[in-house]
């Protein structure tokens, strides 16, 4: 499996997806499409407060209600131990998860659940919700980052101590950690420059905004064996946290993946799983539930505001001396944010010796920030790729010399200490330079923005079958929800192993009991990781399928080689060893030993990292500070595209969610700490009329560490357009909008203050 | 438990509103009802379906006007062809009223009552001169729209009563009308600022009438007289429209909310009623 | 002699600040065990949120990764992602 | 009696229903008709994902009751596909990758097919003004877009 061009058959073509035409016509299930005979509905009690003491909980007349078959409280949730638990996958802390799914002592969001119930119908559980007392003693609330991490604000957790400050605080506070890395020295390397910025710039919390919401069913045996089918990135995922939130047994619980309607890390974590649960095992009933949108702005999501502080230092030619971050980020109202994260991405983009970067992990009375595409990076790149263009201004350079002239090369060490392996972040600043986009003539109010953005990407844990089918299709298992099209990538690349057409080979989603542990779909790691223990299947099934044809010839496995779908006789057929397709070998299986499979557990190492490069044109109104997005390329390595159409939905459909985010999305809370725009109609994520058409550019620079290169390409692209966008405005405008989102009334009030 | 009807005659309609003691909601399109329903904003005792009125849905020629239904909605209104020739300021706005798929529901009579004070045809129906019919258990009464809405949600319907029609004058020859609205994305939102401007023009091009309303800038449409007499007499040149621009902005009484400060909204509506202006101007002109 | 390159915050805590070292050992494993009879308490820290790279490669779970012996070994925080 | 009992005809075919007063078009088309292809998405009718087509008209499923269709039309994503033939927007959406995950897309081919029986060639514009209620938050509508610019040329050619 080399990378030279057109060595391929199926990989790099585009075919249609397996589950293309349930999904045009309306017959794929998703997340509330699911029902078993005799289904309850489950609904959510939710707290109007942002920050109140639980003082008691009187359910006596919701019980009474004729249809209510079963309440949970957090009382019916066991106490987890308050700690950080490494697992195979990223840490997390099951007691707040569990006090996030179930409020306990407090209610620290609106939105916060209070209780749950399950009733006959929808509209009797509705009346139960209203028939519950809760009595509540409002506290103070704090929804400001800045605020929040200010002495004397209201705080959340008595018991929070912030991390990574010595001597330790003996005062609780809302600062949940303060993280810092570093290279070289920051004050000699600002010494050195003859040219430096400095600026605060801000984000606002922004919700993934994916279109299904929330849901599941739950169904529980009277012997405890719970069957969950839920919409969520990781069957694997809601199983462990429902194992634990619970305190039942993984073989306990098995999850069925539904098709998820986006997720962009949104579902990486559970919200209703573990309360179906339990509402099923009360009832003895399976118990549906599905959040209503509201209910998804004010309780899950969204990704953190951001309150931050570049600076960066140049010689007169350009060149970087230092660069120096802090970086607040909400977390919500649980520890855990993505500040860490923000500042191991931000300068990666260049090669900085003098570096440090500082971040703050602080709660508010905001739901617990969950993961979203790239989590932490747009925001620190906003910061980084806004002063890089402020920078290449006031040394009169072009804004992609000034990062070619500093881009990260292999062997480049990133802030957090790893020296870069391939990358291709150069090839992205160069075809973006050359792409006909840039050189484009621009009207008047109109400029021109250009940002970068860097994405780890990651591997880990993945598990694969390849079954050979009777008459010589295959299948193909993972353990991995498709969220964008991913199933027609794992179908090529065991056909492009095995050798055999795209056609027949059937790729399914296992549920847990039916593949091996599979992290879930998340850190743009499908295709690379999962797609590297398909190819290992697959060619585990080839090696397989040499054996067969070895015993068939009766001679040593090393004189059978594979190619184009058929065992081939070294040194030439004779009249005993005739080329054997994969349909013949399948056919004569029972005869060789019995039905051929491969199937394997790896935990994949070497993601490559991902780079892009994006351009954006804007026109402004300067008489109502509207912004209209008249052009956008997306420039990004993309190791290998296996489906290049799939690739480049990634790269436009990132870039949108991150024009989104720099021009109109945010949370708005009143005065009361309440979300005031929990809906599609104030959330405002850009509409099709509000776009142009997204062009790309898929460079292609192999990731060594896969079969065929890939790299994953799901987060990188939502990392530069924050900038991108900014940089645009702030050029038209002739003044730098250094606040997200640039609403039209903030961009008036900047051009009023130039 | 709510009660449902589907009356054929506007007597029906009445009885069955007028038996609702008040808890009666009538539904047209919908768009505004359902939301608010499943929100819980709203409890009616009966709701009634006016869209099977047969008047309700009509469109007919009257007094070298237009009658249009309550219950006709923007995609239905916008397939006859005298509306955007004569009332495209009224046609625009009723067509900006939400999606494609609102489009297909939401009517004037509904975005009228839903008395919103960013209601998108609101102030286009305003400043063309529009009327509409009321029924009621007392009879029939003609009023005109800017009556209609008292605050944001109220009406000065009584108990009962319902619009059943709108009565679009007869437009003389160069006369026309335009409308817009400030929203931060291209589609989908509710107006910041609306401005809608009806004008009529002599043989010279000269503004002989103007009237100015200005949308989501108070608690109800402002209907602004000044701003219609800043263009009386001229040919709009930048004097006239930059009395105009502060005339709206000085009748602007906007709150700060998630959609717009103060500050924008007034800001905007001068910006707004302007650039229609010369909109409604043009089409006037070209309408001799 | 593998280089090891610690995280500030875990430097300061265990290791007195010290940011480099040179530690010899053939695995993982046994460089972490070498680690905390240095440090005593620095390999629980070094298995809660910590994620390794040898010699440019990121490993979550890299208790048997070989090191060679002119390997540089990086801890860093683990990524997650969206 | 506390549902109303309605006749309607979906997708060509008579059917009877009971329903509440509350109870959306789109909840009889799912619980109770078990037509699951048009997605709550909002229940507001700001995404779209609930489309259907009402006498003819596009409509948001969510913001019709199903008390109201007594007597109506009702066609749905369930309806588009003729048999086993797809039509030709279905069959352009998969050629062109026009979906990402797929929630979106049932109520983004009824509109888009309401539009291209109303003009059979619509402009880029359009086509976007005309999609504006249906949000999808995968492609950046690129892909969508270009599908049905694809699918218009198809229909026209054929």
């Amino acid at each position: 499996m080399g990378n030279e061009e057109n060595q391929y058959k199926v990989i790099g073509t585009r075919p249609i997806r397996p589950d293309g035409v349930d999904k045009v016509t309306g017959r794929a299930a998703f997340g509330a499409d699911f029902s078993l005979p005799g289904t309850i509905v489950g609904r959510v009690l939710r707290s109007p407060h942002a920050h109140a003491r639980i003082k008691s909980i009187d359910a006596k007349l919701a019980l009474a209600l004729p249809g209510v078959r079963a309440m949970v409280t957090g009382a019916d949730f066991p106490e987890l131990p308050d700690e950080i638990t490494a697992g195979g996958e990223a840490p997390v802390n099951f007691r707040d998860v569990s006090h996030n799914v179930m409020a306990r002592a407090k209610a620290l969001y609106e939105g916060h659940a209070v209780a749950a119930v399950a009733a006959t119908t929808a509209a009797i559980a509705e009346q139960a919700l209203a028939l519950i007392k809760v009595e509540y003693e409002v506290l103070p609330h704090v929804i400001d980052v800045r605020d929040a991490a200010a002495d004397g604000a209201p705080v959340l957790h008595e018991t929070m101590f912030t991390s990574g400050v010595e001597p330790a605080p003996k005062k609780p506070s809302n600062v949940a950690g303060r993280t810092e890395m570093g290279l070289g020295n920051v004050e000699e390397g600002f010494a050195a420059a003859d040219v430096t910025v400095e600026r605060e710039y801000t984000t606002q919390a922004v919700h993934q905004g994916y279109i299904e919401p929330h849901a599941c069913v739950a169904s529980v045996t009277t012997d405890g064996q719970a069957t969950v089918w839920s919409t969520s990135q990781g069957q694997f995922m809601v199983r462990e946290f429902c194992s634990r939130l619970l305190g039942m047994d993984r073989a306990a619980i098995r999850v069925v993946p539904s098709e998820i309607g986006g997720g962009f890390g949104g579902k990486t974590t559970v919200y209703l799983e573990p309360l179906a649960i339990a509402l099923a095992k009360k009832s003895g009933k399976p118990v549906k539930m599905v959040m209503t949108r509201d209910e998804v702005f004010r309780a899950t999501g969204p990704t953190s505001g951001a309150s931050m502080k570049v600076k960066l230092g140049a010689k007169r030619d350009g060149t970087l001396t230092a660069g120096d971050m802090t970086l607040y980020y909400q977390a919500g109202a649980f520890a855990g944010g993505p500040a860490m994260l923000g500042c191991m991405t931000g300068f990666a983009p260049y090669a900085l010796t003098n570096a440090r970067a500082v971040g703050y992990d602080v709660v508010s009375n905001r739901p617990k920030a969950a993961a979203y595409r790239a989590p932490g990076a747009p925001m620190a790149a906003f910061a980084v790729e806004s002063a890089m263009d402020e920078l290449a201004q006031k040394l009169g350079m072009d804004p992609i010399e000034l990062r070619l002239k500093n881009a990260a090369k292999k062997g480049t060490r990133a802030i957090y200490g790893v020296k870069f392996p391939e990358i291709g972040f150069v090839e992205t600043l160069e075809a973006a330079k050359k792409h006909p986009h840039y050189s484009a003539p621009l009207g008047p109010n109109q400029a021109r923005g250009v940002a970068s953005g860097f994405w780890f990407n990651i591997g880990g844990q993945s598990s694969a079958a390849v079954h050979v089918n009777e008459d010589g299709t295959a299948e193909v298992v993972t353990g991995n929800p498709d969220i964008g099209g991913s199933r027609a990538s794992m179908a090529m690349m065991a056909a492009e192993v095995l050798g055999i057409e795209y056609s027949k080979v059937k790729p399914t989603v296992g549920d847990t009991g039916q593949i091996g542990y599979s992290f879930l779909t998340g850190g743009s790691r499908v295709t690379f990781a999962t797609g590297k223990a398909v190819c290992e299947a697959a060619q585990a099934t080839v090696n397989e399928l040499r054996a067969r044809a070895a015993k068939l010839w009766e001679c040593p496995i090393e004189d059978v080689e594979w190619k184009d779908g058929a065992a081939h006789p070294v040194g030439g057929q004779t009249d005993t060893r005739t080329v054997l397709s994969l349909a013949e070998l399948a056919e004569s299986a029972a005869k060789t030993g019995g039905p051929i499979s491969g199937a394997v557990g790896i935990n994949a190492a070497g993601a490559g990292a991902g780079f892009g490069t994006q351009i954006c044109d804007v026109e402004i109104d300067p008489e109502t500070g509207k912004v209209t997005v008249l052009r956008y390329t997306v420039v990004q390595d993309v190791g290998r595209a296996i489906h290049p159409a799939y690739v480049e939905g990634q790269l436009q459909g990132g870039a949108v969610q991150g024009i989104g985010w720099a021009l109109n999305e945010e949370y708005v809370y009143d005065g009361n700490g309440r979300l005031d725009n929990p809906g599609f109609l104030d959330y405002r994520m850009p509409v099709a009329s509000d776009l142009p058409m997204i062009d790309t550019v898929m460079i292609e620079v192999p990731n060594p560490g896969h079969p065929f290169g890939v790299r994953g390409v799901g987060e990188t692209p939502i990392v530069p357009p924050l900038a991108a966008v900014a940089n645009a405005v702030s050029r038209a405008a002739k003044v730098r909008l250094a606040d997200l989102p640039i609403s039209p009334p903030r961009l008036l009030a900047a051009l009023d203050g130039k | 438990m709510i009660n449902f009807a589907i009356p054929t005659s506007v007597d029906e309609a009445v009885g069955l509103l007028a038996r609702a003691n008040g808890s009666g909601r009538v539904l047209a399109g919908g768009t505004d009802l359902l939301v608010q329903l499943r929100a819980g904003r709203v409890s009616p005792g009966i709701i009634v379906d006016i869209k099977r009125i047969p008047d309700l849905k009509a469109v007919r020629h009257e007094a070298g006007g237009l009658r249009v239904g309550a219950a006709v909605s923007g995609a239905e209104l916008a397939e006859h062809a005298e509306v955007q020739k004569h009332w495209p300021g009224v046609l625009e706005a009723a067509r900006l009223i939400g999606s494609t798929q609102v489009q297909g529901r939401a009517s004037l009579g509904g975005n009228l009552c839903n008395a919103s004070p960013a209601a998108d045809s609101v102030p286009a129906l305003i400043a063309a001169g529009v009327t509409c019919t009321i029924a009621g258990p007392d009879g029939r009464r003609e009023v005109a729209v800017e009556d209609v809405v008292t605050g944001p949600g109220k009406t000065s319907l009584a108990a009962g009563e319902f619009v059943v029609d709108f009565l679009l004058p007869a437009r003389g020859a160069r006369t026309s009308d335009a409308y817009q609205r400030f929203i931060p994305r291209t589609e989908m939102d509710i107006a910041v600022v609306g401005a809608a401007v009806c004008l009529a023009l002599d043989a010279n091009g000269t503004v002989s009438a103007a009237r100015v309303a200005l949308g989501a800038v108070a608690p109800t449409v402002r209907l602004v007289p000044a701003a219609g007499a800043a263009l009386v007499g001229t040919k709009l040149e930048d004097a006239a429209l930059a009395r105009l621009a502060a005339a709206a902005s000085a009748a602007c009484d906007p709150i700060n909310d998630k959609r717009g400060t103060i500050e924008f909204r007034t800001r905007v509506a001068g910006v707004l009623a302007r650039r229609v202006a010369v909109l409604a101007y043009d089409r006037a002109r070209s309408k001799a | 002699m593998a280089r090891v390159l610690l995280q500030r915050e875990v430097a300061r805590r265990f290791a007195g600040g010290l940011l480099e070292l040179e530690v010899e050992a053939s695995s993982y494993r046994a460089l972490v065990t070498a680690l905390d009879v240095r440090f005593p308490g620095i390999a629980q820290a070094l298995t809660v949120r910590t994620a390794v790279a040898i010699d440019g490669e990121i490993y979550a779970d890299p208790l048997l990764e070989p090191i060679g012996p002119h390997s540089e070994v990086q801890f860093l925080p683990v990524i997650g992602g969206g | 009696m506390s549902k109303h009992h309605i006749t309607a005809t979906v997708n060509g075919e008579a059917v009877e229903f009971l329903c509440e007063t509350q109870a959306t078009l789109l909840d009889v088309l799912r619980d109770e008709l078990g037509l699951t292809g048009a997605k709550e998405g909002c229940g507001s009718g700001d995404c779209g994902a609930c489309s259907v087509m009402l006498n003819g008209r596009l409509v948001c499923s969510c913001l019709v009751l199903g008390c109201e269709v007594d007597g109506h039309s009702i066609d749905t994503i369930e309806g588009v596909a003729e048999g086993a033939v797809l039509h030709p927007l279905q069959q352009v959406f998969l050629e062109e990758a026009a979906l990402q995950c797929g929630i979106c897309t049932p109520g983004i081919i009824v509109a888009a097919k309401a539009l291209l029986e109303k003009n059979t060639d619509p402009s880029e514009e359009e086509i976007r003004y005309w999609l504006a209620g249906n949000l999808c938050r995968c492609t950046g509508y690129d892909k969508i877009i270009r599908a049905v610019q694809k699918a218009a040329t198809v229909m026209r050619e054929a």
